[in-house]
């Protein structure tokens, strides 16, 4: 069991001890590279399986199969879908910004390879273990408002442009919970590094002590990832599709795996934060919890667009500003609270 | 020639930065522009004191904080800013600062 | 109390998700369509006194058939042609023919890739069938 | 190497400023602005600021964002193309920021103590160091900070919203 | 204050727009999110139905009432085959007026299950949708068993109806009515019980009584401004006066009451064909009719409770087997009227859920 939980690290260590000296910059460089292809696999794969689940969960609540024509139970719908828009004809509208129109996918698709870049997948499993893990999770993906906003705007579409605007409105707004919930976690772990909080939950995860954090961090991260019932930007009924109507084929493609890895990030940092990341009983390698708990959560995202209406744009405005934001401000002061008291009972005990 | 990266690179490329913000605080005609330039200037200046207090203080950490503090400043700035610019537009319908001349809305 | 109705939408989807599906799996499994369904016209030529009921109840022209005088004065069949691109799958055309040989079928399948192939010779149909399709 | 990184996103970031200022479309020089954003956050990364660089990407990518948004909202629509004219006098704005420029130059050419190399960063956890500095030394200012945002908001939203006229 | 302007956003919404329920077409002014002006476009589906039918025999032209309002067809046959009765002056076997009934309340149902489909799919509410459809289909698997279409059923003839339903009909009518609690109950499990749904649809778009009465608003929408009027009560046609219902109302007149007062209909649906069942008679189910009706020289003008307003039928004969003129009043052109008043100053989300409350059929509307 221990030989398996170790099992990339082992491989890791494998190939370093392929050069001469296991720290030179080459091996560095090396196991970056690996690094970087091991995230990109990662998204594309999460994406072609979470696009075929998402499906098949649509399917399910509606008592229907799903993709069942490719492959044992449909498995290979995805890939053949994704073979059709390779093969589809790549528009740009006339009147389009060009270069913005076309680059806007692309920053939307690097984003959660970014995120998921500091993400501790196991036990000393990061890929970049960042001292500032979780700001520099958040600043990265504050960046996803920008890419739709360029994408809502360079379309020369007036539903593009809405659904751009939205964007901002909407992540902007969602943001500001979403970083307060995580703030009582740092306050007690006190680091912003995602490995040493991980490793802080080895007794508890930080869900039991921060109950309220969870719950607006789940809400907030729906809504920070555009999903239902919080999906206003790619609203079908009013928006048509919102930022992504005048995209074709590929680039049409990539905000697709950019929507799934984003999500795919912030499920990873709610299990990491949130649900102890790695750790677990032995029964199972830390990796595999890891990615079970990524999945648990991903399937109640899942679950939750598949039952709810869409919210509408005021009572979004208003979840975020009147209901979340004093909502996280008074965990933030709750944990303050509790930690001076935690403080006191030591002092006086021991 | 010496290539290495010194405090004077890193104040160059702050003057850069900054004197390009003037240029555009002088030349811009729309409102929303000028704000640019002018988040152009404060990131030089920031630039600056990140680079000063890398070179000059490292054991101590005033650099950052004062840039933290342009930033609050900024973002403060910028909020006011495009009030006054959305306020303005809403009586006179322009973004135009050359047809701002009224020193009323 | 808030959230009420969100926890019972969850928990009905939860329960239909577990349940087995209702799908009709078409094209492996053909549909068990009542023998009323109209999906398709069905001739039989042989029972056709030519009459021209079915093409006098047609709102749109669809029917159209000619017929020769054969051996004892009786009028036989010659040509059947339905325009099934302007047909409304009315039925009003089976329900007038007096002998029943214009009938229902449950010949659903009628995607064509031609246009000319929506002109249906019911004739030749019948023959081609062999008077198996449908009989309703 | 670091100085290779450091030329690549300086003079992306010199680069994007000059986009900033000299494009004609307005929504274009805000989103040079963000790159010009970036590639000084990468300059602060290099300068041992991480914590500076990531709040400056957190921040100021709202603000971007915003300002396009406000670039969009307030323009034409069809003369986008044209929604940043220069006005007749950027020969003097040429004048005065290219003299500034020299003038800032020849200051930091001539002053030799600034010809340095970086020296050893001793701060280990910059981050929990800056905190106790805002919250110790530099409180007052930090709070008075607090305070000039809220009012800046509460401020900004008054403006933008209006003041009804009591009848 | 200055005047306040700002940029203002006409957006063109249809004919293909996913939530203009076919090729409904608006031109709307938007002032942000908020609608400050809506010009409704109609005609994208106009077929000339009232020009068709002067070239048709009165029989020949019932199934193109199919096409009216396709959700519930038997009901538009019911009001043509009503009016030509009427100007003929002719009689059907009680048999038919129960099967008559059974069928018309079937269809109203199905009708108001397509529309809490279609509401719920309009505020992104994708399974109660799905589920809406899975029980519809018992609905449509009825109709085709009698009378061989589920959509466009053509089921009613002049003088009666086009055929006795089979044996296997009635258990399964009866087992889809006992069914329906559970059904409606789970819709609103999934639909109106859920609190965004309520949050979108309550207190907006009010259509007050008086607006409702002045657009002369028919139907559901209607009643869910508080105003007690069905054609069924109101001027019984066929037996409906035989039958114990209530006609729901609703105070509320706004978006959620429009929408709760289908299921309330569909509860009350439900109570007619159990009463028609058990009431039913044995019989023939067709009239004595000439195979070429010419109905006397005249005009009448008939009209039922169509699911989504008063459907009327006028018709002038002149003694040929072709109707010299017939002309369609169709509910849902005439509510249609009130989306560019009533909307006004509401979101645009909202725009596209007091849009859906109307239930529009651009068969209807288009003719």
């Amino acid at each position: 069991m221990d030989a398996l939980n170790q099992l990339p690290l082992s491989i890791a260590a494998a190939i370093r001890s392929l050069f001469g000296d296991s720290h030179s910059i080459w091996a560095d460089l090396t196991m970056d590279v690996i690094n970087i292809i091991l995230v990109i696999v990662l998204i594309v794969l999460a994406a072609l399986i979470l696009i075929l689940l998402e499906r098949k969960i649509a399917g399910w609540t509606s008592q229907r199969p799903g993709p069942n024509r490719l492959g044992p139970h449909g498995w290979f719908q995805t890939i053949a879908d994704a073979l059709k828009l390779l093969g589809k004809e790549d528009v740009t509208p006339a009147g389009a910004d060009k270069f913005i129109f076309k680059i806007a996918p692309m920053i939307l698709f690097a984003l959660p390879m970014m995120t998921l870049a500091v993400i501790p997948y196991g036990k000393g499993m990061s890929p970049i273990d960042l001292d500032l893990g979780i700001v520099y999770f958040l600043a990265v993906s504050a960046v996803s408002t920008l890419s739709l906003l360029m994408a809502g705007w360079s379309s020369n579409n007036k539903y593009s442009m809405l659904g751009g605007m939205r964007a901002v409105a909407q992540m902007i707004s969602y943001e500001i919970p979403l970083i307060f919930s995580l703030l009582g976690v740092v306050m007690i772990t006190q680091t912003f590094s995602l490995s040493k909080i991980v490793e802080a939950q080895s007794t508890v995860p930080f869900v039991v002590l921060q109950p309220l954090a969870f719950v607006i961090y789940l809400i907030a991260g729906i809504a920070e990832v555009n999903r239902a019932p919080f999906d206003l930007v790619e609203a079908d009924q009013e928006v048509v599709a919102g930022p992504f109507t005048e995209y074709t084929g590929l680039r049409w493609g990539l905000f697709f795996l950019g929507e799934y890895g984003n999500m795919t990030a912030v499920a990873a940092l709610t299990a990491t934060v949130f649900l102890g990341g790695w750790q677990g009983p032995a029964i199972l390698p830390g990796y595999a919890w890891f990615f079970l708990k990524v999945g648990i959560i991903i399937f109640f995202q899942m679950w939750v667009r598949w039952t709810f209406p869409r919210i509408r744009i005021d009572h979004l405005m208003g979840l975020a500003w009147k209901v979340l934001l004093p909502l996280s401000i008074l965990n933030i002061l709750l944990t303050g609270l509790g930690i001076y008291i935690y403080d006191l009972v030591l002092r006086i005990g021991g | 020639m010496n290539f290495s990266v010194g405090l004077s690179t890193y104040l160059l490329v702050g003057a850069m930065l900054f004197s390009l913000g003037l240029y555009g605080l002088f030349v811009k005609k729309n409102v929303v522009a000028i704000l640019m330039s002018i988040e152009l200037m404060l990131n030089a200046v920031n630039l600056n004191f990140v680079a000063f207090n890398r070179f000059l203080a490292t054991d101590r950490l005033i650099g950052n904080v004062a840039a933290l503090f342009v930033i609050v400043l900024a973002a403060a700035e910028v909020a006011v800013g495009l009030a006054l610019v959305i306020a303005i537009y809403r009586s006179r319908q322009t973004t135009n600062v050359d047809e701002f001349n009224w020193l009323k809305w | 109390m808030f959230g009420k109705g969100l926890f019972t939408g969850l928990g009905i989807t939860l329960k239909r998700m577990l349940q087995p599906n209702i799908t009709e799996f078409y094209p492996e499994e053909m549909p068990k369509l009542p023998p009323r369904t109209r999906s398709s016209m069905g001739l039989d030529p042989d029972k056709c006194i030519s009459c021209n009921m079915c093409a006098n109840a047609c709102p749109n022209k669809v029917i159209s058939l000619t017929s020769e005088k054969g051996e004892s004065n009786k009028k036989v069949l010659k040509t059947y042609q339905m325009n099934v691109g302007r047909c409304l799958f009315c039925g009003l055309c089976t329900e007038a023919c007096p002998t029943g040989a214009l009938h229902v079928t449950q010949q659903f399948e009628n995607a064509i890739y031609e246009a000319d192939e929506l002109k249906w010779d019911m004739i030749q149909r019948a023959r081609k069938s062999g008077g198996k399709e449908g009989q309703a | 190497m670091s100085t290779i990184v450091f030329f690549i996103f300086a003079i992306l970031a010199v680069a994007a400023a000059w986009g900033v200022v000299t494009s004609q479309n307005i929504v274009h020089s805000a989103l040079f602005l963000a790159l010009t954003f970036v590639g000084v956050a990468a300059l602060y990364v290099m300068l041992n600021a991480e914590f500076i660089a990531a709040v400056q990407i957190l921040v100021y990518t709202g603000a971007v964002s915003i300002m396009v948004v406000f670039a969009v909202m307030l323009t034409l629509r069809g003369d986008v193309g044209e929604s940043s004219p220069e006005n007749k006098k950027w020969g003097w704005g040429l004048f005065v920021a290219g003299l500034v420029f020299v003038m800032i130059t020849a200051v930091i050419l001539t002053n030799a103590d600034w010809r340095i190399l970086p020296g050893p960063w001793t701060i280990q956890n910059s981050t929990a160091a800056l905190s106790n500095l805002l919250l110790t030394n530099y409180m007052i200012p930090f709070e008075a900070a607090a305070i000039l945002l809220t009012v800046a908001l509460v401020g900004a939203v008054i403006l933008a919203k209006g003041v009804r006229e009591n009848k | 204050m200055a005047v306040e302007r700002t940029e203002e956003l006409i957006l063109n919404m249809g004919p293909q727009h996913p939530s203009m329920h076919g090729v409904f077409r608006m031109v709307v002014h938007f002032d942000g999110e908020i609608v400050t002006k809506i010009e409704p476009k109609v005609g994208y589906l106009h077929r000339g139905l009232e020009k068709l039918a002067e070239s048709r025999t009165y029989p020949q032209f019932i199934p193109y009432t199919d096409r009216l309002d396709y959700l519930a067809s038997p009901h538009n046959n019911l009001a043509y085959v009503l009016t030509v009765e009427k100007l003929m002056g002719l009689q059907i076997p009680e048999r038919a007026e129960y099967l008559r009934v059974i069928f018309a309340e079937l269809a109203r149902i199905a009708s108001h299950l397509v529309f809490i489909a279609s509401m719920a799919l309009d505020i992104a509410g994708w399974t109660a949708w799905a589920y809406c459809f899975r029980d519809r289909e018992r609905i449509l698997d009825l109709f085709e068993m009698t009378a061989g279409s589920r959509l466009t059923v053509n089921i009613m003839r002049i003088g009666g109806l086009s055929g006795e339903p089979p044996t296997e009909f009635w258990p399964a009518l009866k087992s889809f009515l006992d069914d329906l609690p559970e059904m409606l109950e789970e819709y609103f499990g999934i639909f109106y019980g859920n609190e965004i749904t309520q949050a979108r649809l309550k207190g907006i778009g009010i259509l007050s009584k008086e607006l409702a009465e002045n657009l002369s608003i028919t139907g559901p929408v209607l009643r869910a401004s508080g105003v007690n009027y069905d054609v069924r009560k109101a001027e019984p046609y066929g037996i409906y006066d035989r039958f114990d219902f209530n006609v729901p109302v609703r105070y509320g007149c706004d978006s959620y009451d429009r929408t709760l007062l289908r299921l309330d209909e569909i509860i009350e649906s439900a109570k007619i064909i159990r009463q028609a069942m058990r009431d039913i008679p044995e019989g023939s189910v067709m009239a004595k009719v000439s195979k070429v009706i010419k109905p006397p020289v005249g005009e009448v003008y008939h009209r039922v409770e169509n699911p989504k307003g008063e459907l009327g039928f006028y018709i002038v004969s002149d003694g040929s087997p072709k109707p010299a003129r017939l002309r369609i009043r169709s509910g849902t052109f005439i509510n249609i009227q009130m989306l560019p008043i009533v909307a006004l100053g509401w979101k645009m989300q909202d725009l596209v859920a007091i849009f859906a409350t109307l239930d529009a059929v651009l068969g209807e509307v288009d003719k």
